[in-house]
């Protein structure tokens, strides 16, 4: 407590606690100190006193009865025909792709009884190489989403396909052939058949517009992509980026930044790592050297380090000491490692601050090894099209739309510029809204059709790099949904055509030979032939630093993409609005990040909801204290305060798009913040970030890495013997980027629940594997530490010696098995463990028998029932039918046969599982490096999870 | 209420005079005397040279008993058909933990038995007696002491037990039959 | 704090049973109260409102059964919340009773023969009110059944190295045999209602009660040895089970609670609490039922010496588990400690220690401890003080124990505490319920007491 | 008998209780220990019964289908209705068309095949009442059992010797812990593995010898998570 708690002033790099603490505030409570709040009992809506009692009744007479009737035994119906695939329970894989902000991720899908059930990386696609991020894993319960839209609507009244295509004939015959002013809408796109078929439109309409719009920032400078190789990088320099973990190509560049801080047999060449950034981001809080500035403030300390690197001895006027000792070591560092020094921008920073960042690369040598210049994938600057939302805003006002076709995009929120003429489009003569929801701009658009998701259809696009892939379906359209390939072949040639046709039409165009043969190939292997454009030139010669004022700013404002949600289009994905933010483990809300010496300025704590008012837009959010937030800045991310975004979205969170820019830029300077005195509750799942001067997450010198060992442990028992396979984990938090990928494909695997803000709030939170956040040394300017906690099948297991009627208790091959069926609920199990890894089915938390939710869930894991104990069992349903492929073949299981879910997903691979008996198996070698360490090894708990400590290469100071 | 006599019952104030009256019988010959007191009254059983109750041995060995079956029980159940379970990697016998349960049904049979002794020993439960119908004996279980000279002693007349009991000074002497 | 054995006897100030009172008299003050119900709308009203809050128990459980759990306020990592400190807190309130009962009989303390049966009844109350929540707080308390030892479809056995099996044992033995003491001792009892009642019917039902009990010197020969015999039984079961609720923590390895301390501790715990409990409840009744002349002076004032010992035992306790945090260097456990002190629960540690230390040591001025009021008033602190402490030793270990990524916060819900009160309620019923249809004094034994002055004299 | 009259009832007060009355309430008592020592057995009886069980209940089916005639007396390999079950965690259950490679050209219109040509051409499946049914936490591989020499009679029984189909053994857990734990004993040799009766001789190798041959790994075979995920 307080004898442990530093001063808040002191520069001291001591662990700390919560910034409550830091105020003097003892209450972690979340919801702002109230000890018993209001309304804190349960009663859930739409339950009256009859029906509580009705419930009551059955509740007592099945509990009593029906341990004593016989069930039925029910029917079993075979086929009439059998099908093609004589193991439909058996997984399949299915290649495909899925869109990330227009570009592809190749996946594989798992099919499991003729339903997708999970996502996997595509290890042959280049930017999956076998992990996926977060968003990802979480593509799958799209396509379940009861919410999505069902059928064709008309002015909000079903309708149908075919009335539609009557319709859209109908306002054309009107006028004359090929003369109506249509105009349409897409996000940037990478898809060669949309591509072709919107080309064929314009072709068509001559009078046809064709404009995009994303709210994202696009990832091209002048035209084309910077892309990096963080593998062959001895020192970067991150410029407010956060790509290792939200970009198309995160995934590789996550893999490329591991092998750089990786201990290999003892050894490391470790990258060091700077960054400067306005506030934390995942990729950010990873460096070794970090420098939070408020946006005016970069532009200044990039002015430095460009003089710096320029040999300009006037370099340090006007720095700080942090700031100067920063640009010194960085320019340092750059300079010594030429080749090796690669420089990344942030996509949200100014275009002058990314031209200049990537001009570094070409200054020090690095372009061509460790950065390159890539072609466009995305159509962002596409000859043909006439520009973004504003264009069209300024179109439809100027009268020049007769018919609006807005495909699998919602402008109505994500365009500031569109959200101003909505009435506009309602009087439009025609319009359509293609979209998965029947969102904000389906309420504003004539007619709604329902989108595809992208298991449900043919599609192709490109990744980051280039690549081509093909996108197949895994099932049926589940409710008639069109794909944007599909609707611009109805507008245009009035036909209802199928996607399968119109995505090989676009591929057999100009190919000789055996199309059929080479299809096929792309289908199974889900990369087409990469027609990728190799590196491109650099664009331009020297450019100059970005400029700065040296006047005072005052405070500004950082708007983001949230981590999440991103622009708002998973505002209705439950997964991943109860994922916690990476870095403020905050779930189901955005809020105004203010640093703590702001906070303290300002007088706001967590939950205090300011009012921002920012080049005349004005929004309110809560305040939320983010340690490393730049002192004069406070960031916000979009994507919430949906009205249309469906049960789970709607309301969800603070619209920020209100004090968006028109232009899109994100920084705006010169805000003005003003408190309300009203408070919102924001929920967290983790709301104490001090470490408390225990060893739980450790870190090492890349120099030295040595890490204390602790002393050898003796028992006064023989101990169990242990003969055949020994399953054990490493998890690496050098190279762990903390991007919860692993937290999410868990919750696919295992039919984890969604339990919502409410219960989160209590503490109730059901993920399996969580990633904790520990902040080390000052306030403004920590060390950020992160740490995914699973289950550590302990050797000596407390839970099991606790549980009174032996429904957790250790196998043979050291799991500590958690069985459901035979588990009262006692909770002891929880209290007695001290990586507090179990979870609690409190309440029910399965979804109703009948939501089609449950039809993602993975059949080989039980669904839990309400009142039982639930926790990581290194995916033993995984580990069950490896034995027995391999017990049938009379084979032991080979090293990497089986992966868990979250070491598949991680990016990183800084997950390794496998079998500890085998002196030669990854898990073996990772666990025998100098850094391996147990978690709470003083309590002998004997974790066959363990972990290798974060390396640190901080290097010296400048001076 | 058929005639066949019960015995006598003289009733007395308090405890003296009903040791008193025990002695008189003895000396008057009679063997076959029950006693009928509110409480437990000390130095009746010496005078009447009861036995010691057994109760105490029956709840030693039902003890013994439940004990050693409760220890059995949880042994039987780790090593269950050879079927060892690895409970938080402690060993099979952990013989430290089986102590409470065991100790707990040592208490519990020994009490539940010794109780069903005492009740058996005692002829209880008996709800019909005599002595029931007789009146004034609702005082013994208030505050009279009586003395009843069975008639199964084989001197027993009534006049003879009244005789023997009056010097004592009874407040009442009863014929009871049954 | 041993009364001499001669107190009872002529000492005036040392008063066990008022003078004049003859087994007559007892007998007939005492069974007047079942018999006669002398003051009718004082029971009505208490039992009244207590039977009201059975209701509110009542639909407080059928809303657990129906939602779970999770109505109330636990989470993780505070997986325990009201329902073991309830839990624990009745059980510790049902030692008193078998303390009485049994102790103090085996170490010949005369002065207990006033108290042990109502303090009796009080134990099987209690324990009846604590066996509620380890079955409630199941998750699926459908499959309480799986906790007990028999031939299964599954061959699975309990795993008899969790304490909570042995709480199943410690309190199901308990309670038999709390019930077995109370009704052996009743028994003779029940006969002298059977002779007293004023209608047949009721003398049928005292009379099957007593299971036809007649004092017979045969009777009171077996009798007399099982009721020493069950003393010394219980005696040790009544140690035993607040040790083993003990060793439910103590078993655990969480800071706070891992400590060998805890046995000792929560057996002095108990009888304090259950001291508290009897004094709580007999000062009214007494006043009430004018019991003064059974129940004297003299009675609470050993009472209250009891109460004041164990109080500092107690406090030994919490010195014993600071001073064991602080020597040994363990950061978990100072952390504990010192978090208890000034944490977010720190007002429940600091009421804590103002109802359980500061309130008893007013009972060291003879002229306190003689004034009723005050003497009820402290053992009412001393009632609440026991709840916040199992409040604090469960909720504050839980709360922040190894990783500080998963510390939280617990906060009770409606559902908590009308729970709580609900066996209140429940208690108090059952509790007025003995009074008004049983002996709450022992007749039998009182009338010993009576018959040895009057031969005395 | 003369005691003081303000403290006595009516002297002549009827005895509360007969002769009888003892009796009744002692056997009541008997009765009531009994009830529970009984009660638990019965439970423990009930719960074991081939009643609770279906041991031995056959369903009613739409086809009087025979085992006995089709495995019994035609000697029909079992592999060729269940096909997956050397391969699979389901045996896989026979489709129309399966019935029908004999049954278009044999019995084609005998009145208890009528449902089989009517699912044929109506193409909605056949719902048979299913005989063995695990509960949902009970994950069950046939294949790994198949190839570990489990014979299909060691759980299905004699199927080649009832006609309709009955449940040839419990299926409760402690049923199934027993072959878990002690293996050897059940096991079979290769080429008895899909008789549909149970071979009259025991097997001539020794359980040890048999669990060397099929390489059973007996340790993992009574973890929870083995079935229980």
């Amino acid at each position: 407590m307080a004898a442990t708690s530093q001063d808040p002033g002191s520069s001291a790099p001591a662990r700390w606690r919560s910034i409550g603490e830091l105020n003097g505030l003892a209450n972690e409570g979340r919801d702002g100190g109230d000890e018993f709040p209001p309304g804190a009992s349960e009663w859930p809506e739409g339950l009256d006193r009859r029906s509580f009692l009705k419930r009551l009744g059955a509740s007592l007479a099945l509990g009593g009865l029906g341990g004593c009737m016989r069930r039925s035994n029910g029917r079993i119906v075979p086929y009439v025909i059998p099908p093609e695939n004589a193991h439909p329970e058996r997984p399949e894989y299915y290649a495909t792709a899925v869109p990330v902000e227009g570009y592809a991720r190749g996946i594989l899908v798992e099919s499991i009884l003729g339903r997708p059930t999970k996502i996997e990386g595509n290890p042959d696609h280049p930017e999956s190489l076998g992990a996926t991020d977060a968003a990802t894993q979480a593509a799958i319960l799209d396509l379940y989403d009861p919410d999505r839209s069902r059928v064709p609507l008309r002015a909000g009244l079903t309708s149908t396909r075919e009335v539609f295509a009557a319709e859209w004939a109908q306002f054309l015959s009107a006028r004359p052939a090929g003369q109506a002013r249509i105009a349409l809408l897409t996000e940037p796109t990478t898809s060669p058949s949309l591509l072709r078929e919107v080309g064929l439109m314009l072709d068509a309409f001559p009078n046809a517009l064709w404009f995009q719009h994303t709210p994202l920032a696009s990832y091209e400078v002048d035209g084309l992509q910077p892309d990096y190789d963080f593998s062959k990088a001895g020192v970067i320099l991150s410029v407010g980026s956060d790509c290792l973990y939200r970009h198309p190509a995160c995934v590789r560049y996550a893999r490329g930044y591991a092998a750089g801080r990786r201990v290999v047999d003892g050894r490391i060449a470790a990258s060091r790592f700077y960054a400067i950034e306005s506030s934390p981001s995942v990729t950010g809080v990873l460096a070794d050297v970090r420098l939070p500035a408020s946006p005016p403030r970069m532009r200044v300390i990039m002015g430095a380090i460009d003089k710096a690197l320029l040999g300009n001895s006037s370099w340090q006027a006007g720095l700080g000491a942090q700031e100067s000792d920063f640009v010194g070591r960085l320019a340092r560092d750059l300079r010594a490692n030429g080749q090796r020094a690669l420089c990344v921008a942030g996509e949200e920073q100014p275009m002058d601050v990314r031209r200049w960042t990537a001009s570094l690369n070409g200054r020090l040598g690095s372009e061509g090894s460790a950065f390159r210049w890539l072609a466009s994938a995305r159509s962002d600057s596409n000859q043909r099209s006439r520009g973004d939302a504003r264009a069209l805003r300024d179109a439809i006002a100027g009268g020049a739309v007769e018919a609006l076709v807005v495909l699998s995009s919602n402008p109505a929120y994500t365009s500031v510029a569109l959200r101003g003429v909505i009435p506009a489009i309602s009087k439009l003569p025609f319009s359509v809204h293609l979209g998965a929801y029947a969102d904000e701009t389906a309420g504003a658009c004539a007619w709604h059709l329902p989108e595809a998701h992208f298991l449900e259809c043919w599609g192709d696009l490109r990744a980051y790099d280039g690549t081509a892939s093909v996108l197949q379906p895994l099932i049926e359209p589940m409710w008639n949904g069109l794909s944007a390939l599909e609707v611009v072949r109805i507008l245009r040639s009035g036909t209802l055509p199928d996607s399968y046709q119109i995505v090989r039409e676009c591929w057999r165009d100009g190919a000789a030979g055996d199309f059929d043969e080479r299809w096929n190939r792309w289908v199974r292997l889900g990369v087409a032939d990469s027609r990728a454009a190799a590196g491109a030139r650099a664009p331009r010669g020297p450019v100059a630093a970005p400029d700065s004022s040296t006047e005072a700013p005052g405070l500004s404002l950082l708007l983001a993409p949230d981590s999440n949600v991103l622009d708002g289009r998973s505002a209705n994905n439950a997964w991943l609005q109860e994922l916690p933010r990476p870095l403020t483990r905050l779930v189901w809300d955005n809020a105004a990040l203010v640093s703590p010496s702001l906070a303290s300025r300002l007088g706001v704590e967590d939950g205090d909801v300011i009012r921002i008012a920012a080049r005349g837009g004005l929004v309110e959010a809560p305040a939320l204290v983010m340690p490393g937030q730049a002192t004069d800045c406070i960031a916000i991310s979009i994507g919430y305060g949906r009205w249309r975004a469906g049960s789970v979205g709607n309301g969800v969170g603070f619209d920020a798009y209100q004090v968006r820019p028109d232009d899109g830029t994100w920084g705006i300077e010169g805000i003005e913040v003003t408190t309300t005195g009203r408070r919102h509750r924001l929920v967290t799942t983790q709301h104490h970030f001090a470490i408390e001067g225990r060893n739980t997450v450790r870190t090492v010198d890349a120099v030295s890495l040595v890490l204390p060992k602790p002393p050898p442990r003796t028992s006064l028992y023989g101990g169990w013997p242990r003969n055949g396979n020994a399953w054990g984990m490493s998890i690496d938090l050098s190279t762990c980027i903390g991007c919860s990928a692993c937290v999410l494909a868990c919750q696919a695997e295992n039919n984890i629940p969604v339990v919502g803000k409410d219960q989160v709030s209590r503490g109730r939170e059901m993920h399996w594997i969580r990633v904790d956040k520990y902040f080390e040394g000052a306030p403004d300017n920590p060390r950020f530490l992160s740490e995914p906690v699973p289950c550590m099948q302990c050797e000596n297991a407390p839970c099991e010696l606790v549980c009174p009627v032996g429904a957790t208790v250790h196998s043979s091959e050291g799991l500590n098995d958690m069985v459901y069926n035979r588990c009262v609920g006692t909770r002891y199990c929880s209290n007695n463990c001290p990586y507090k890894v179990r979870r609690f089915n409190f309440l029910n938390y399965r979804a109703p028998a009948d939501s089609i939710i449950n039809l993602q869930k993975n059949p080989n894991v039980t669904v839990r029932e309400r009142g039982v104990m639930e926790k990581c069992t290194y995916c033993v349903q995984r580990i069950n039918a490896a034995r027995i492929d391999a017990e049938r073949e009379n084979r032991p299981i080979r090293d990497g046969e089986i992966l868990t879910a979250c070491q598949q997903a991680c990016p990183a691979e800084a997950i390794v599982f496998g079998n500890i008996a085998d002196p030669s198996s990854r898990v073996s070698a990772r666990k025998a490096e100098p850094t391996d360490y147990s978690l709470l090894e003083e309590l002998n708990t004997r974790p066959r999870t363990t972990y290798l400590a974060k390396v640190l290469n901080v290097g010296e100071t400048a001076s | 209420m058929s005639g066949a006599p019960f015995g006598t019952v003289a009733a007395f104030g308090d405890e003296r005079s009903f040791l008193d009256a025990i002695a008189k019988a003895q000396k008057a010959g009679f063997r076959r005397i029950e006693t009928f007191t509110p409480h437990n009254v000390e130095g009746e059983a010496a005078l009447l040279r009861r036995r010691p109750t057994p109760v105490s041995w029956i709840m030693l060995a039902a003890g013994i008993l439940g004990g050693a079956g409760a220890f059995y029980m949880q042994w039987y159940a780790v090593h269950d058909f050879r079927h060892l379970i690895d409970v938080g990697g402690r060993p099979v016998d952990s013989w430290p933990s089986f102590i409470p349960i065991t100790f707990e049904l040592t208490v519990l049979t020994a009490a539940l038995v010794g109780t069903a002794a005492m009740l058996w020993l005692a002829g209880l439960p008996r709800l019909d007696h005599p002595l029931f119908g007789s009146a004034g004996f609702e005082r013994a279980s208030q505050d009279r002491y009586l003395v009843c000279v069975l008639a199964e002693d084989p001197r027993y007349t009534p006049a003879a037990a009244r005789d023997a009991l009056l010097p004592a000074g009874p407040e009442a002497v009863n014929e009871v039959t049954k | 704090m041993k009364p001499s054995k001669n107190l009872a006897e002529g000492d005036p100030e040392a008063e066990l049973l008022a003078d004049g009172e003859t087994p007559a008299s007892v007998t007939r003050s005492i069974s007047a109260i079942p018999i006669d119900n002398p003051r009718p709308r004082f029971w009505w009203a208490v039992f009244g409102a207590a039977f009201l809050v059975v209701l509110l128990l009542c639909a407080s459980l059928g809303w657990l059964f129906v939602r779970g759990v999770g109505i109330w306020g636990i989470n993780i990592p505070v997986a325990w919340g009201f329902a073991i400190v309830n839990f624990v807190w009745w059980i510790g309130i049902g030692h008193a009773g078998t303390f009485i009962s049994a102790i103090l009989l085996l170490l010949h303390q005369e002065w207990r023969t006033s108290i042990n049966r109502f303090t009796e009844a009080m134990t099987l109350f209690a324990v009846a009110c604590a066996a509620i929540f380890p079955v409630i707080h199941l998750g699926r308390p459908q499959f309480l059944y799986w906790l007990l030892p028999y031939p299964d479809t599954m061959d699975l056995w309990p795993q008899f190295r969790s304490p909570l099996v042995w709480d199943v044992f410690a309190v199901s033995t308990y309670g038999t045999v709390s019930l077995v003491f109370w009704y052996v001792g009743l028994m003779p009892d029940l006969a002298t209602m059977r002779d007293r009642a004023k209608t047949k019917g009721w003398r049928r039902v005292y009379g099957l009660l007593c299971l036809g009990w007649r004092g017979e010197g045969r009777h009171w020969n077996h009798y007399t040895k099982l009721y020493i015999l069950l003393a010394g039984l219980a005696a040790p079961l009544v140690v035993s089970v607040h040790s083993i609720v003990g060793l439910d923590f103590a078993i655990a390895m969480l800071p706070g609670w891992h400590s060998t301390i805890f046995p000792p501790y929560f057996v002095a715990g108990a009888i304090y609490s259950g001291f508290s409990m009897v004094l709580t409840l007999v000062i009214p009744l007494r006043a009430v039922y004018g019991l003064g002349n059974y129940i004297t002076a003299r009675h609470l004032d050993l009472m209250a010496k009891v109460m004041m010992a164990m109080g500092w035992i107690v406090a030994y306790g919490y010195f014993c588990e600071f001073f064991t945090a602080w020597r040994s260097g363990d950061v978990f456990e100072r952390y504990v400690a010192a978090n208890r002190v000034i944490g977010p629960y720190a007002p429940y540690f600091w009421a804590l220690m103002i109802c359980n230390i500061v309130a008893p040591q007013f009972l060291w001025s003879p002229n306190l401890r003689g004034c009723v009021p005050v003497l009820f008033v402290v053992a009412l602190f001393v009632n609440v003080g026991m709840w916040l402490e199992r409040f604090v030793i469960v909720i504050t270990s839980l709360h922040r124990d190894y990783l500080p990524s998963s510390w939280g916060i617990y906060h009770a819900t409606f559902w908590d505490y009308s729970t709580l009160a609900g066996t209140i309620g429940l208690f108090l019923a059952l509790l007025f319920l003995f009074v008004r249809f049983l002996p709450m004094i022992s007749m039998s034994e009182i009338r010993t007491l009576a018959a040895k002055r009057e031969a005395s004299k | 008998m003369a005691m003081d009259p303000k403290t006595l009832r009516d002297p002549h007060n009827e005895p509360l209780f007969k002769a009888r009355d003892t009796t009744i309430f002692r056997v009541l008592l008997a009765f009531a220990a009994l009830l529970v020592i009984g009660s638990g057995t019965m439970a423990y009886a009930y719960f074991h019964s081939g009643y609770w069980n279906r041991v031995g209940i056959a369903p009613p089916q739409p086809i009087l289908f025979s085992h006995r005639h089709h495995a019994g007396e035609l000697k029909i390999d079992c592999r060729n209705c269940h096909p997956t079950v050397e391969t699979g965690a389901f045996a896989g259950m026979p489709s129309t068309h399966t019935c029908l490679t004999c049954h278009s050209q044999i019995f084609t219109n005998t009145v208890m095949i009528r449902p089989l040509v009517e699912s044929a051409e109506s193409g909605s499946p056949i719902e048979w009442n299913r005989v063995n049914r695990l509960p949902d936490h009970v994950y069950f591989n046939h294949s790994i059992h198949i190839a570990k020499g489990v014979a299909c009679f060691t759980c299905h029984g004699d199927v080649g010797k009832d006609a309709l189909m009955v449940k040839g053994q419990p299926l409760i857990m402690r049923w199934c812990v027993g072959c878990h734990r002690d293996p050897g004993a059940r096991l079979s040799q290769p080429g008895d593995l899909f008789d549909a009766l149970a071979p009259a001789k025991p097997p001539k190798a020794t359980p040890a010898e048999l669990l060397a041959f099929y390489h059973v790994r007996t340790a993992v075979l009574t973890n929870c998570s083995t079935c229980h995920h």
